[in-house]
């Protein structure tokens, strides 16, 4: 229920928001978060536990809730697992519970069993595999919380780099106060803030009704801020909404800026992301994110109604709600008494009992009493009572005696809707602990501290275990002063003390875990996965000793919560029954996300379309107008075939081929890697990452080449055409090019510094049109007058300068086909053009353009291997029968050479590339077949396999084992799919060359 | 992610922008054809993969192209030398 | 005190306040052991276990410098398969998988070893004949394989993204009913409560500092809580198996990587199969916790550190948002990485060394989870008898001189 | 203001297509980022950003030798440029601009039709340094106005506010494609962009520019 207004109130009164819940329609305020707003509404059953299926209401009111799981809004912008505690709520909005408190659950069914289901129930049970199978999915049917999403989301996420010299994470008191130290005392240096909560002020603004002078600070402080932030906004940067989830090496830290949960954008400026991925690269780094509360443990310690002190004091100053009449505050720290007095400043009388028996003169305590309030000093609560929602509480005494708690024998019971606890502070160090850094156990603060701290980074307020704001402050200004001085900008901070301050709130008593606490049922440590203080007494008790292993066996932390309330308890508790300190227990380890990021969030806009570049040649244009299919190629989109319309992959092949084997044909070539090669060493160099000869290849001619790896396998191949003495023009595959061209700077760079040669790469700065046929030269007289095509005159593998349809354009006769063929080299920009000008004038031949299915033909029928496919980087030029291709006599051990001749490279068994023909042509065989020997087992397999227009029929190129020396005879290719039919495929082994095998078609007719 | 100082832009850059080249010093053999299949194995494939500061190469991939050597602490990823490359090292780790 | 897990020993916990046996005794290591296991890892175990269980060889240690189970094994995605290329990766991950087949029952522990089935899928019109060669292959070995083509693919798994104009459409799919996860703690505690049950000292926050050589041959370990003497000594360290390879003067062909995963928040099952795609570098399921496990690429780096790269972690959700976009509101809850030991060949070295003693079994880089019962199984017989296991044969490490690759590259650059 | 400037787009257009000579064929120079801009030859055109394209640039690449002060030499005496230092711009005679690529490469940035006159130069160098045409493997977008930063913080993880100063070229990426950016005059940046990257490039541009 709501309070009276309060001035401090951060809810706007004025503004009624409608939502709806589990069906049912509620009212709250701007400002209100949907946890605080169903407290209001006095809607405190959310959910259900994740074994038991126990019911659940709210326990904190920050990001370390563990129990309120939300399903929000429908279709998509639907978004599972929530907390409650982090939507704000807005008009329309529409909720419901992940897994229903109400209604039957089977979980909850089975209770009498529960007993029976301990922390590695699974371990034990289910042990036949035939019995597991069986049940495995009825269990699973009962795990998770919110159902997926069905949808697509409707939403876009973005991702924008920063860099700054400072990024402050926490705007507490504490990273505000350094905040405005470092902008005070620097120039130029750039200020980033980020904070999750939507208002700068952290934790002090819910402390607001007992404290004046804080809030007069913060007022004042957060006003100098805004006025900063408008007048340098080049140089302070603020971010609300906005959580550091993750902090990498050197000062990477990756910030969520939510615009919004899952209201609708519509309203909004077109396209607004629904999150910001900040990635923040800084200098420094000042942590001050504060402590997370942590509960008191005693049995049914998670009925509704029980949660966590500070939270309570949240909900009641900043949302202005309370969720019960008759509260009692419980805890081992004089912040409950602030609690209470916020309480009662609030008209709300409530009783405290503290754990502490020491408490006579506590002037929390005493300054309480005289407001008439019951206060039970060295008294624990040792049981709650409820169905469901707190009713009662049982209390004992507390004795601490050597160094332990012990809980007395009388009980009393008191009578209570809402219990607050408080067990002490957990500073959150998760993120200091993403990039390495080690936490400690501090004994004065009973809590985790950041330890030795990398350089470039500082701790500050209630994270390094500082006190009350005050110190916090004072804190902030200190650490600031450190990082100005790390930046070298103030040479000797002047630190300040902190006060010693005997008033100090946060002043903890040791961990409560007395062993009658531990060994009741029901002691929950981690609420989501009901993880309680028997379970990892088993745990321990079965030899799961490592906290590491207590959190794997009972899944304490490992919810969305990541146990930011449980995990601390759940080491006091592994400490007590391993007799251990805590110190040497120590705590699992800290990982990013330190709370949830959407998927989509994590991609930003790197998705669909833009998932990965898409590159198109300069002529893409004019393949999409003439038809084209594409094939993805390394990230190129090349014409894969082009369809008339009726045809399908097959026909368009086949008309495709014979155009280019009786005709003409054209492609489009750009797509092949080109590197530039120039220096006085230039031959020297191809020699030694080629296999092949390169010292006598004449200016104006080309070399098709083989590279190897140093393991002797070939990496890649292409041609490459000499220039001149000093300057080559290297071709790569289409995939290979990136891969080649950085090996061989490697070369270079690493190896042969000696070498002076220059690589650039040029393969955008061309476009290549390849003309393929027959009647390849007749067409290129009418293309080009300044150069002379006749046979003798341009010969195979020779290129030539010269104009094509008016544009400079290197002429290279080469052939991947085996027919006459040129490829035309001109600039990029011209591409399209020579393109559609050869189109037009080849008309009169026919001429057709094909992708990359009808080159794949026209040079299997060739024999030419296509690296990748035909090789798979385990076979050598002498597997693929180019032996020819290995110069003997070269000087320089070129790549790869050595290897050639190691013991399994020259083994006789090896899979070697041969041709295979069916015997019956029209058979045309899968390719990934296996061909098999005798005993039906694999001696090889179908690289390549097509219907051959040409020959009109089937052909394949294949590995075989020893298969050159097998030309002749007959094998065996063994179908084992049924889809394709299950069969076997007598063939022929054959020569790898199908067509042409005298090469004469290569100077084409006339 | 790290930031990475590349010796020939003279500037810290994000490591996206290079690509590992891996472990430094591994120099081809003068004469292969000399040499055992065993040092020629150790050359191919065998690495120090050393648990604590490495020298390895990096290659500004998506800069200047340039090859350098780095010694990078493979425990918690400190950069702690960065030199073009051919710089002679002494305190070379074995 | 209940020792043997079954229906009854439950019910008796139960109503006597779940009183078991230590599944994993907690002990003081020994002076001597005949061998001596470095690395509690699922592989280190499984030796340990099938030394003991089938070797007769009782007194062994395993050695682990944190806890058992915190390398690798308690960090990897989980999926298992065994359709591998070669016929030698596939005969050594078929007998691991028969052995999964009755682990639970041979190991008296339920590793929820759930078959789920497995797909690979192919993006590309090459992925696509990679596959078909893989399948062929995998069939012809006795190994349960299919293609199966897109819309057998969007009906068995009806949430993923087939459209065709996709930046990597989904064209196929190799296909391994028998494939799927176990849980990978249980794995380790599995086999090494099944092996101290059987004698094995399985001694935890205990690192081996140095590996004690005389006259070639192998003494027994340095360790952080004492000497230990061995006459043989098997190391299965995974992403450490350089360290202690330098440890005993030996250099080996790997090198030590981040591989990085995530997890989201747990939702109700929608994804009922484990989807790879080495394309894209995304592999996911979803555990009966009812959390995706998402399997990220590789880190090109060296690092003992086990943590990673933002950027692998966002390519990969990316990546699984192409083939799954209605998760794009579902959240990571937390991610970690894992080193891992990466052999040039992306197969294991299963492998006596040079010195006399000294076993090494690694190099199972990003995929060695599904081998665990197999690779501890033939390993232990390695020791054991001083001969390789027939199926670890062609693992030697000498194939690095001969050039006897085993390249499973060539269909799977990533190999999970 | 900006106009005026603009207004040379179209007329650089039309340069190409009348750059005719040789033969009778009509001569399309086709950009590729000429099918993504609009009608006046913007890729974005809003309040505060603009970005065009210029396609009168060309691009020599010109390699050294391991002789620094020779190659200078060299330079200063054929193209009258100074070599510019690590990441820096030099700017010699005839408007042409030196871009610090690395050591040993350097990219003379000079009109289309200067090109001629360019490639003269080359036969006069010595064997050791080399000069390469890369003109047509790049687009050239020019980007003005207050948020080109914010706008290119998107895909960029350089620091363009505090590092990319007057004067300044670097090579990184945008997105996953390799760009190169440099600041020759106050609010301007220019950045190439390989062709076969155009689409991609363009594309996210103009995504992100609507959440500006
Ligand atoms: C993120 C990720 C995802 C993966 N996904 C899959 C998958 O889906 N499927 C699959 O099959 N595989 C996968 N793998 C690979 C798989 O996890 C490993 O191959 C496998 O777990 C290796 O097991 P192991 O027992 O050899 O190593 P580990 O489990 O790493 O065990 C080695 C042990 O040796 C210990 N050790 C090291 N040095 C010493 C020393 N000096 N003294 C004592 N002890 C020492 C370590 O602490 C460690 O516990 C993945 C790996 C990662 C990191
Ligand atoms: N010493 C203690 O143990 C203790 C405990 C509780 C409260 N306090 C009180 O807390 C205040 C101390 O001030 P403070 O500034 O140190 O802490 P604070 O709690 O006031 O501020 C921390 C801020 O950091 C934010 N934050 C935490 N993690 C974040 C993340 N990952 N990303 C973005 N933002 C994140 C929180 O939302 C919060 O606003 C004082 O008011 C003090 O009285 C102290
Ligand atoms: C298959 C699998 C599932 C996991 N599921 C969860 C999970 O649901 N919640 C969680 O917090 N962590 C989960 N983890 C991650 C572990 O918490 C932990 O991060 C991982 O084992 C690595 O250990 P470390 O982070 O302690 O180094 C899972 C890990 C694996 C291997
Ligand atoms: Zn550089």
């Amino acid at each position: 229920m709501r309070v009276e207004q309060h001035p401090d109130n951060q809810i706007d009164r004025s503004k009624l928001i409608t939502f709806i819940f589990n069906n049912k329609i509620y009212k709250g305020f701007e400002g209100d978060t949907l946890a605080s707003a169903l407290l209001a509404n006095d809607v405190t059953l959310l959910t259900r536990s994740f074994k038991y299926g126990r019911k659940r209401g709210l326990m904190a009111a920050g990001v370390e809730e563990p129990n309120a799981l939300i399903s929000l809004e429908f279709g998509g912008r639907y978004t599972p697992n929530l907390k409650a505690t982090e939507i704000l709520l807005y008009d329309g909005l529409c909720a419901k519970s992940a897994t229903s408190p109400n209604g039957l659950d089977l979980r909850a069914f089975i209770k009498p069993l529960h007993r029976f289901m301990p922390a590695g129930f699974y371990y034990k049970t289910f042990i036949k595999q035939k019995v597991w199978a069986k049940v495995e999915n009825s269990i699973r049917a009962l795990s998770g919380f919110s159902e997926s999403p069905t949808e697509e989301d409707v939403d876009v996420y973005e991702h924008i780099h920063h860099h700054a010299e400072v990024l402050i994470i926490g705007a507490g008191v504490a990273g505000i106060s350094a905040a405005m130290e470092v902008l005070n005392n620097s120039e130029n240096e750039r200020v980033i803030l980020v904070d999750e909560r939507p208002r700068l002020g952290g934790e002090i603004i819910s402390e607001l009704c007992s404290d004046n002078s804080a809030k007069e600070w913060l007022k004042s402080s957060v006003a100098d801020l805004n006025v900063f932030r408008k007048e340098h906004s080049d140089r302070f940067t603020v971010l609300c909404n906005s959580t550091a989830y993750a902090w990498h090496d050197q000062n990477f830290v990756e910030v969520l800026e939510t615009i919004t949960t899952a209201q609708s954008l519509a309203d909004r400026k077109i396209q607004t992301p629904r999150k910001i991925n900040h990635k923040v690269r800084v200098k420094e780094v000042i942590l001050a994110t504060g402590a997370h509360e942590r509960p008191m443990l005693f049995e049914a310690n998670d009925l509704s109604n029980i949660m966590l002190s500070q939270s309570v004091r949240r909900y009641l100053n900043e949302f202005g709600v309370i969720s019960g009449n008759n509260p009692i505050i419980y805890g081992n720290n004089d912040t409950i008494y602030q609690t209470a007095k916020d309480l009662i400043t609030n008209d709300i009388s409530c009783m405290v009992i503290d754990v502490r028996p020491d408490g006579a003169n506590n002037p929390f305590a005493e300054e309480l009493k005289n407001s008439g309030i019951k206060i039970f000093q060295g008294y624990a609560v040792v049981k709650a009572h409820g169905s469901n929602r707190v009713k009662s509480v049982d209390i004992a005494p507390a004795i601490y005696k050597n160094s332990d708690w012990e809980v007395g024998n009388e009980i009393e019971s008191l009578n209570c809707d809402l219990l607050a606890s408080s067990g002490g502070f957990n500073p959150v160090v998760h993120l200091n602990c993403h990039s390495g850094s080690k936490t400690y156990f501090n004994e004065d603060s009973q809590s985790f501290l950041t330890g030795d701290l990398p350089s470039n980074r500082q701790v500050c307020g209630a994270v390094d275990g500082t006190s009350d704001w005050q110190d916090a402050i004072v804190d902030g200004r200190n650490k600031a002063k450190l990082t100005l001085q790390s930046l070298g900008i103030n040479k000797n901070p002047k630190i300040e003390k902190l006060s010693e301050n005997h008033n100090n709130p946060y002043r903890v008593s040791p961990f409560f875990t007395p062993t009658s606490i531990i060994n009741r049922p029901k002691v929950f440590l981690d609420l989501q996965n009901d993880v309680t203080t028997t379970d990892v007494a088993i745990s321990i008790r079965e030899g799961y000793r490592s906290i590491e292993h207590i959190k794997r066996y009972t899944a304490m932390g490992f919810g969305t919560d990541q146990g930011k309330t449980g995990n601390i308890n759940g080491i006091a508790v592994a400490a007590k029954l391993l007799g251990k300190p805590m110190s040497e227990v120590g705590t699992t380890t800290f990982r990013p996300a330190y709370s949830g990021v959407d998927f989509g969030a994590l991609a930003g806009r790197e998705n669909g379309a833009y998932f990965d570049p898409q590159r198109f040649t300069t002529i893409h244009d004019s393949h999409v107008a003439n038809g084209a299919e594409f094939e993805v190629v390394g990230q190129w989109y090349r014409p894969w075939y082009y369809p008339k319309s009726g045809e399908d992959i097959h026909q368009a092949v086949h008309r495709e081929c014979l155009a280019a084997r009786t005709s003409l044909g054209m492609m489009d070539a750009s797509t092949l890697g080109k590197i530039d090669v120039q220096g006085p060493d230039a031959r020297e160099f191809l020699s030694r990452v080629y296999t092949n000869a390169w010292m006598k290849l004449a200016p104006g001619s080309c070399r098709y080449g083989l590279m190897c790896d140093e393991k002797g396998m070939i990496a890649d191949d292409g041609v490459s055409s000499c220039i001149n003495d000093n300057h080559f023009i290297m071709t790569t595959t289409t995939g290979g090019a990136a891969s080649v061209y950085s090996a061989l700077e490697m070369w270079l760079q690493t190896e042969w510094s000696d070498l002076d040669v220059h690589l650039n790469s040029i393969t955008d700065q061309f476009s290549t049109v390849a003309i393929v046929g027959p009647s390849a030269r007749q067409l290129m007289k009418v293309l080009c007058q300044d150069v002379e095509f006749d046979r003798e005159k341009f010969k195979f593998m020779q290129w030539r300068q010269g104009t094509v349809c008016g544009v400079d354009a290197r002429i290279m006769r080469i052939s991947f086909s085996g027919e006459l063929a040129y490829e035309i080299n001109v600039e990029a920009n011209y591409g399209r053009y020579i393109w559609d000008q050869v189109q037009a004038l080849g008309k009169r031949w026919n001429i057709t353009p094909y992708g990359t299915e009808s080159m794949h033909v026209l040079r299997a029928e060739k024999g030419f291997i296509i690296v990748g496919q035909d090789t798979d980087g385990s076979m050598t030029p002498m597997d693929v029968n180019m032996s020819w291709i290995l110069a003997k006599d070269k000087p320089f051990s070129y790549v790869g050479r050595r290897s050639f001749t190691i013991e399994a490279l020259v083994k006789d068994d090896r899979l070697q590339l041969v041709g295979l023909l069916t015997k019956d042509a029209a058979v045309v065989i899968p390719e990934g077949s296996h061909i098999v020997d005798d005993k039906r087992s694999s001696i090889g397999y179908v690289t390549s396999s097509y219907f051959s227009p040409i020959l009109r029929r089937s052909i394949a190129l294949a590995q075989l084992q020893n298969g050159l020396n097998k030309l002749g005879d007959t094998v065996i290719v063994k179908i084992v799919q049924k889809r394709q039919g299950l069969k076997e495929i007598p063939c022929d082994v054959s020569s790898s060359v199908f067509y042409d095998p005298n090469g004469e078609k290569v100077d084409g007719n006339e | 992610m790290f930031l990475l100082y590349c010796p020939y832009c003279n500037e810290e850059r994000e490591q996206n922008e290079f690509s590992a080249a891996g472990e430094a010093f591994i120099a081809r053999p003068k004469n292969p054809e000399a040499i055992s299949d065993k040092d020629w194995a150790d050359y191919v494939f065998y690495r120090t993969n050393h648990k604590g500061d490495h020298w390895e190469q990096w290659v500004h991939a998506n800069g200047c192209r340039k090859y350098f050597i780095v010694k990078r602490s493979t425990i918690s990823h400190e950069i702690l030398q960065v030199e073009p490359f051919g710089t002679e090292i002494s305190e070379q780790e074995s | 005190m209940q020792k043997k897990y079954s229906w009854y020993s439950l019910l008796k916990a139960g109503l006597s306040g779940q009183d078991w046996d230590q599944a994993i005794p907690l002990v003081e290591p020994k002076s001597k052991y005949d061998i001596i296991i470095v690395g509690g890892g699922g592989h280190g175990l499984a030796t340990a276990y099938y030394l003991a269980k089938e070797c007769g060889i009782k007194n062994v240690a395993v050695v682990e410098k944190g806890y058992i189970g915190g390398g690798n094994t308690g960090r990897n995605t989980t999926i298992i398969r065994s359709n591998y290329l070669r016929d030698e990766a596939s005969s050594l991950y078929e007998h691991a998988m028969k052995l999964w087949e009755g682990i639970s029952e041979d190991l008296n522990f339920n590793v929820m070893f759930s078959q789920r089935g497995v797909y690979n899928l192919g993006h590309s019109l090459q992925d696509m004949r990679d596959i078909e060669r893989r399948v062929n292959a995998n069939v012809l070995n006795g190994v349960d394989a299919q293609v199966v083509d897109v819309n057998e693919i969007k009906q068995q798994i009806p949430i993923i993204n087939i459209t065709k104009n996709a930046r990597y459409p989904v064209m196929g799919a190799s296909y391994q009913p028998r494939g799927g996860v176990a849980r990978h703690d249980g794995v380790a505690w599995g086999f090494a409560r099944a092996a101290s049950m059987l004698g094995v000292d399985i001694i935890q926050d205990c690192e081996v500092i140095d590996i004690e050589v005389e006259e070639g041959r192998v003494k027994g370990v340095k360790t952080t809580r004492g000497d230990i003497l061995a006459d043989r000594v098997g190391c299965v360290s995974a992403g450490h198996s350089s360290v202690l390879a330098k440890m005993a003067g030996l250099r080996l062909p790997i090198e030590s990587h981040p591989l990085q995963a995530f997890v989201s928040e747990a939702m109700k099952p929608v994804l009922h199969t484990v989807v790879m795609s080495n394309a894209v570098h995304g592999y996911i399921s979803q555990s009966d916790k009812g959390d995706l496990v998402i399997g990220a690429g590789i880190d090109s780096y060296n690092s003992y550190a086990q943590r990673g790269n933002s950027q692998i972690i966002e390519h990969a959700a990316a990546a699984i948002l192409e083939l799954f976009p209605i998760f794009s509101r579902v959240r990571m809850n937390r991610q970690w990485g894992g080193i891992v030991d990466v052999c040039p060949d992306a197969c294991p070295i299963i492998s006596p060394t040079k010195v006399e003693g000294l076993y090494f079994n690694c190099g199972w880089g990003t995929g060695g989870f599904k081998a665990t019962p197999g690779s501890g199984n033939v390993f232990a017989h390695t020791i054991a008898q001083d001969k390789q296991h027939p199926l670890a044969v062609p693992f030697h490490i000498d194939r690095f001189t001969t050039g006897a690759l085993i390249d499973e590259h060539g269909a799977a650059g990533v190999a999970h | 203001m900006f106009r005026v400037v603009f207004s040379m787009i179209p007329m650089v257009k039309r340069w190409m297509a009348m750059n005719n000579l040789k033969t009778s064929f009509q001569l399309i120079f086709a950009s590729t980022f000429e099918s993504l801009t609009d009608d006046d030859g913007y890729l974005i055109n809003q309040k505060d950003l603009s970005c065009y394209e210029l396609n009168d640039k060309a691009i020599a690449i010109l390699r050294t030798s391991k002789d620094e002060k020779e190659s200078n030499r060299i330079t200063l005496n054929e193209f009258g440029l100074e070599l510019p230092k690590p990441l820096s711009i030099t700017r010699g005679n005839d408007n042409l601009s030196c871009l610090w690529i690395s050591p040993d490469e350097f990219w003379i940035v000079h009109s289309q039709f200067q090109r001629d006159l360019l490639w003269k130069r080359k036969n006069s160098l010595p064997d050791v340094m080399s000069l390469v045409d890369n003109s047509a493997a790049y687009g050239t977008l020019i980007f003005k106005g207050g948020k080109t930063n914010e706008l290119l913080s998107r895909w960029m993880s350089y620091d363009l506010n505090a590092k990319l100063t007057i004067g300044k070229v670097v090579s990184t990426t945008f997105g996953k494609a390799p760009v190169i950016v440099y600041q020759e005059e106050k609010n301007e940046l220019t950045m190439l962009v390989r062709h076969s990257f155009s689409h991609y490039v363009a594309a996210l541009l103009v995504d992100s520019v609507k959440r500006l």
